[in-house]
């Protein structure tokens, strides 16, 4: 693809809009639990990654979160994503049978970069999940998706989730952000 | 008649049935129970405050909670460790809202007293011209616990000057557990304490440390994508050891003829892990426990366990020796849990990210296994809460009167199946902690680890 | 002086004055009475769980509260209904999460035990080798509800093993009651029970279901966009019908006249639906009560009432016979309410159609008429609380003092014009449920139905 | 209109941007309590429905939604409609005197057929509504919207509205989603 | 040994130590003081509820609250004020929901009872044919504040009849608190009171308003902007005022002689300020202090302060005379903040200007210096909750038996630095208003205003 | 500029994408903390302005809002706005240190009119703070903006904010909307 400075203003509009309509159909499927479907949507290198917050003086902003290779919630490959599947789709998948409700909210959509055939965008996104006699959770923050444009179409080749809680408020973290 | 409640308070020598495995499920509602709690074991007993790797050099601090108390866990300029109560003396603003960083003193946000670092008073604003020397710093530090002590790196605290130094609170037991994780090597917490909530009481997840009936059932999606040996679920050998104080250890041992074998095959190959895969493919996998130094420390029936040990109350060494679990009443009905990741120092990046990666995706709130937990807890705790549930025990009755202790001296071991020998314990313990006024009631009061059948 | 609230204990005896119509405040607020109610009230009555239309076959179930404990209705393999408490003997979980469906058995998600659909444990994992045959599986089971009975298709169930039979307890005031939904025709639930909360003592709610007084104010917006005749809000005739234990029956009735002008229209034309266009265009409207097997089972007096049954305590016979509100409490000040909607099994599509728009449009949370209630008692409620306003009894006296009571053998009726009367009953059998220290005392003590000017 | 799959990329983008600004219109007038400028913009035939939602087991989710003919929230033509705005402008309509103040979230925008004149249009959507002394509510879900193009611009034909909640949290539904 | 708290209720009288200047943290926390806080203190005070400006007109009210009872401050016919229970005789319903406006009457949502704007029972829906006229409508109207009084313009109410006058009781220092305000000229609220929420105790924020010792450290981040002139956070000169019943006046004074020095500066210049720049550029800063009919209402000595009155228990007087912050407790643990801005009528617009965007801009929610206080009195609130941090008193001590009184008649004041003195009086009052039992008693019992060194 | 009506589709297109996409890099800037760029982003002639809002009964809605100069929570001019970066910047700024985590969800974006330089904006906002342990709040309501086109690009002339909130449920408002 084209640099992002070397776009016309139409260029940027259609891509801005390929690159809702994939994230928005990337989050349908999560949702609508069709989770094969989103693996889909992968690419064999994908890397999905949580890392863990922590509440930090001004001064000492910059160390809020932990680096690669420390603890995260989230450190995934495509292997991993796909045993996240396999459990959620077994018999006796508890923390989702009832299966939790879903909505992703995607939204402040921004393409940051784009070089060669990647494309990396960031967003603000509130995941909201109701279970059982409506117990809510919510979470908010940003995310940093990198997607590669392959012949299958766009695909999500890296997420970074940064969520605003240090102390997770949740029982668990059951579903894919 | 008037509308207060009829029914007696609740007496606690009658809430835990330990013969017959009965609990009564009052102990998870009851608002007064929660306070007594608070009172005698949380103030009173040894609480786990963090590792000493994660405050390496002056200054270094880590927020952490005692109960219902907030403290900091922070390394003076000595080099000691200080755990104080992370409240103003003066207007009780909390001196500390980060979660761990690096300070020179605390300095509080309301009117800048300034403390130092092992809790004294440095500094006050207008001490000459506003207090004109009236106020005697001595007296207005930071309140620190009543004793810290560390066992091997874990940092203890107890806010009563009453308790036992920690290595007797422990006993065989607590050092056995502890020395699970810390006899490997030299071991170092991996940056990023995993906290989240449950809404559930804190001693339903605790009791549930000891379950090892439970994975095969709550955990079946993971155990169906075998990325869970079935045998570490269902082991065939189980031990269980109980200490003073409520410490235990429950969950799979190597039987003595197995210990054996592991001895020999370990003489034969020191690279070799030998046949209890349990943990996985992480290097040398027990073969620490066969160093001299280890066995004389954990003794002969210390080193065959490979259980889930609790440091009463509320401390869990998890995950095969390679995880701290804490979990922190927030409240009767809510719990936050802690998780510790510990690697040892001289690993090789790929051991070390082996035991992450192990860390990430079995436990914390997203691990396979973890996330399927707290749902029970919390059913269990709301339960409780019910008119007629609330009126029926709770039924920890497996294996009760059915195992022979062994004695080893003053170490109490059984060799057994699956059991509950452990959550009966600990609720006993517990039952024992909230009777006693003090300490040396406590001392002279507490059940004794049993020698005979139990 | 200490810090103790210097006032006595709450004295039931003085919270409702049934005479003069007045009912202390505190009543919807006090924590003592709620707790008060549970036991008292909730844990002993018998409460409507579901409809057996809803469970029609073997391992359909239902789950529902009673009080703040969680149930569930379900058919067992011989077809009868069993209503289980929803927690695990074992450790205490949930058993059933879902609000509905069908199972062969319930599984326990946190360690297997298996649960035959009556309650029984059927399966215990590790039962051999793990409890070696020491856990008495017969004394284990789900807890069930000491009696379960359907009066016409509806299903209650009492945890209190004294309680008498459901007909005794509903007694001639509750069997009208239910019959106005029930006589009809055989009916069944229609697919959707709508819940939803509001932030008010659940007493508030069910007082409300006498009040003909509100209608004209609280829905004067959809009593302008003539949606509701407004003939059906100030119905020139009322009648009250006051029954053992709380139950009542208040609002329109015909008089003797009107109900013998109706059953010569009747006798003219049977497809005709009369004079009492209350309940809309619906088919037949009020015919059914001409049938002989109706007259029989409502009789003369029970034939007439139009009004809105509740069932003590909690159970109004609400929508003019096509809708069951249940409001089940979730805390001192919040009530949930469901609502259940019927439809006679030999409707057309074309009817069946309209009572559910009715459903839909009128009540439930989204009903023209059911959306303006809640605030009002969520601030009555809040009200409650205030130091100065919780100081001053509501006022529950239209009506008392005025109207005679004709008594038919056990048959009490009023007929008059708007009034309290029903509210005025249910707060005093509500002191009577709370004053009794069980069943025996209650059939003992409670407040017979009046027979003079009440 | 041309079909879904026939159009170019430049014509997805003009209807992407048409339906959203559709769909941020309606919300706005709901917000603004500009109710018969509303009702402006649905067909004659529109529908309007909210199920009931129940919890159930993975095994039985199919389940979870009632059916058409079942009880709903919502079954509602225009007539029932005009009659909730009647309702909504009629002087003591207490539920909403004093106003609640509400704002209607519509993300994730996809437009999932378009066939002759009619946009089936799926959202993910949040309506927040604030009363009195700061009460708040909020419901989370997603809509699916069917919009009809006619010669007054595009018209709201269809609503299907799916909540997460089985136990509505809120006193009531007394605003339109 | 039951689970009950083996403590002994709090004793009142041991909770405040006024000669060391200690506080039990537990005042902060123990629901049972709350309760008596709202009985003793808020049902028993004269509350500020309103500014005569904002409602004047007949039929303009203002809703607000007295301790947790809302309340309605309105207009009546003839003009005069009423302070009226929020709350519906009938059955409950808030009467009122805005919280503001202009009503003809007050009509219940419920059944339409309606009210006069006196609270009198006007309209009651079927009065004859429904009540058959036996309501005594006479009885039955919304209950009234026992006493309303306005000092200047500023409204109090009392729910209790036997509290003194509203100038007795506010005496000399609460009315030159007041005159602070209302002294300079003919006053109006600016439309618009902010309210916000927070998690803190309400005394906590209260006792904040006579901290002079905070601001140069919670508010650092402002005074480094020079937004504020570090002549104003230390001021040389401080001045003390403590009056009967609680009421208190503390921070910067003028010593006899910069008093004179001003005056003279007044003589010389009506248009200078002089030199106490301390609120800014604001148009005759103090001139008006020297005005003949203040100095004799005010006092030699009541004009010479400039510090931050509160009027017993929850109203500050604040930003130098051009604004009130009330603080109503909404729980133990949550307090609402109201703001409310003064401008002069006669001021141009460019002033009138300049006090609102000070208001904004320094105070309220989004104020430079009042958006970093919250948190403080949040965490000093939770911190009071700690097991261990709930046994150690809070430091009130600053200046404890250091300075003596000046007492000029019944006037006492004290001229000094930086000091506690007003907070240790505040909780000293708070003590007695809490022990005792009525009005009468707490004219006899409470403390007067000290004489000696203090 | 154009008028509004004046504009072709694919003008009115692009400019949407425009204006949206200095809305979200707006956005980030304050939830990055990145102020003194939030500021460049401002004309020097910006109002910013909350006022404060009353629960009123219907009849006297038009009376919710404070008009200007009357009170409100913010009145701000640049100068003002510069004081408030410099005081978050500041040592011991402590309603900020340890700094909040906040997150602008900007939605429902309507181009409202365009005349000469200036293009007024309506918005749906949602303002998500995350403080110490995961105390959250959450600010909604509706924004109406004016940018002005620069030669240095979009600038922000005018923000005015409408929160639903009578009652603030926060301890503070000590961010930026
Ligand atoms: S509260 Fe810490 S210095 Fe005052
Ligand atoms: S809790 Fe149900 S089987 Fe253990
Ligand atoms: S509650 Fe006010 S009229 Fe009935
Ligand atoms: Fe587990
Ligand atoms: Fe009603
Ligand atoms: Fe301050």
């Amino acid at each position: 693809m084209k640099a992002l400075a070397a776009m016309t203003l139409d260029e940027r509009v259609r891509l801005q809009f390929e690159v809702e309509q994939f994230l928005y159909r990337e989050a349908e499927l999560l949702d609508d639990r069709e989770f094969e479907r989103w693996l889909e949507l992968l690419t064999d290198d994908v890397h999905y990654w949580m890392p863990v917050r922590r509440t930090t003086t001004a001064r000492e902003a910059d160390g809020a979160f932990t680096q690669p290779g420390e603890m995260a919630f989230f450190d995934d490959d495509r292997a991993m994503l796909e045993t996240r599947v396999a459990k959620l789709r077994a018999r006796n998948s508890w923390a989702e049978d009832p299966p939790s409700r879903t909505r992703h909210f995607v939204t402040n959509v921004q393409i940051k970069d784009v070089a060669e055939d990647e494309i990396t965008v960031a967003c603000a996104f509130r995941l909201s999940r109701t279970r059982l006699d409506s117990e809510e959770d919510s979470w908010v923050g940003r995310r940093e998706d990198v997607l590669r444009l392959t012949p299958a179409g766009l695909r999500l080749a890296r997420r970074h989730i940064f969520l605003e809680q240090t102390l997770l408020l949740a029982q668990n973290l059951s579903n894919l952000f | 008649m008037g509308a207060k409640d009829r029914r007696a308070p609740l007496d606690v020598a009658e809430l835990v049935d330990f013969e017959r495995g009965l609990v009564d499920r009052r102990i998870f509602t009851d608002p007064a129970i929660y306070q007594l709690e608070l009172r005698n074991i949380f103030a009173r007993v040894w609480n786990f405050v963090c590792h000493e790797s994660q405050i390496p050099t002056p200054g270094r601090y880590f927020r952490n909670a005692i109960g219902n108390d907030s403290v900091i866990a922070v390394r003076d300029r000595e080099g000691a460790v200080r755990v104080l109560l992370n409240t103003c003396p003066h207007r009780g603003n909390s001196v500390c809202r980060a979660d761990e960083g690096v300070a020179r003193s605390f300095f509080c946000s309301y009117h800048g007293w300034n403390f130092d670092l092992n809790g004294d008073l440095l500094g006050v604003p207008g001490y000459d011209d506003f207090y004109r020397g009236t106020l005697d710093k001595s007296q207005w530090g930071m309140a620190s616990a009543a004793q810290v002590q560390s066992y091997n790196g874990f940092v203890f605290a107890t806010l009563d000057s009453e308790a036992p130094p920690l290595e007797e609170f422990l006993g065989w037991v607590g050092r056995v557990g502890l020395d699970m994780l810390c006899a490997r090597g030299e071991i170092e917490v991996v940056p990023g304490v995993q906290r989240n909530l449950i809404q559930c009481n804190w001693k339903l997840a605790v009791d549930n440390l000891f379950d090892w009936y439970h994975p095969k059932v709550s955990h079946a999606s993971a155990v169906r994508l075998n990325v869970l040996p079935e045998s570490t679920l269902y082991p065939n050998d189980q031990m269980v050891l109980l200490g003073d104080y409520g410490h235990a250890i429950g969950g799979p041992g190597l039987s003595s003829e197995n210990q054996a074998r592991l001895e020999r095959q370990h003489d034969e190959s020191a690279q070799t892990a030998g046949a209890d895969g349990a943990d996985g493919s992480r290097r040398h996998a027990h073969a620490w426990r066969l160093r001299e130094d280890v066995r004389e420390r954990m003794g002969p029936v210390g080193v065959r366990t490979r259980g889930h040990p609790n440091i009463f109350p509320n401390l869990w060494v998890a995950s095969g020796g390679t995880q701290l679990c804490l979990r922190v009443p927030r409240g009767r009905g809510v719990t936050e849990l802690q998780w510790y990741t510990f690697v040892e120092k001289d690993m090789t990046p790929a051991e070390r990210r082996e035991v992450i990666q192990h860390a990430i995706h079995f436990f914390g709130p997203a691990g396979l296994l973890e996330q399927d937990d707290g749902e029970n807890w919390s059913h269990s705790t709301r339960g409780a809460a019910g008119t007629a549930a609330g009126t029926r025990p709770l039924n920890f009755a497996m294996g009760a009167g059915l195992d022979a202790v062994r004695a080893d001296g003053d170490q109490a071991s059984i060799d057994t199946v699956v059991n509950e020998h452990g959550q009966r314990w600990t609720y006993q313990a517990w039952a024992d902690w909230l009777a006693a006024p003090d300490w040396p009631s406590l001392v002279a009061n507490h059940t004794a680890p049993p020698t005979e059948v139990i």
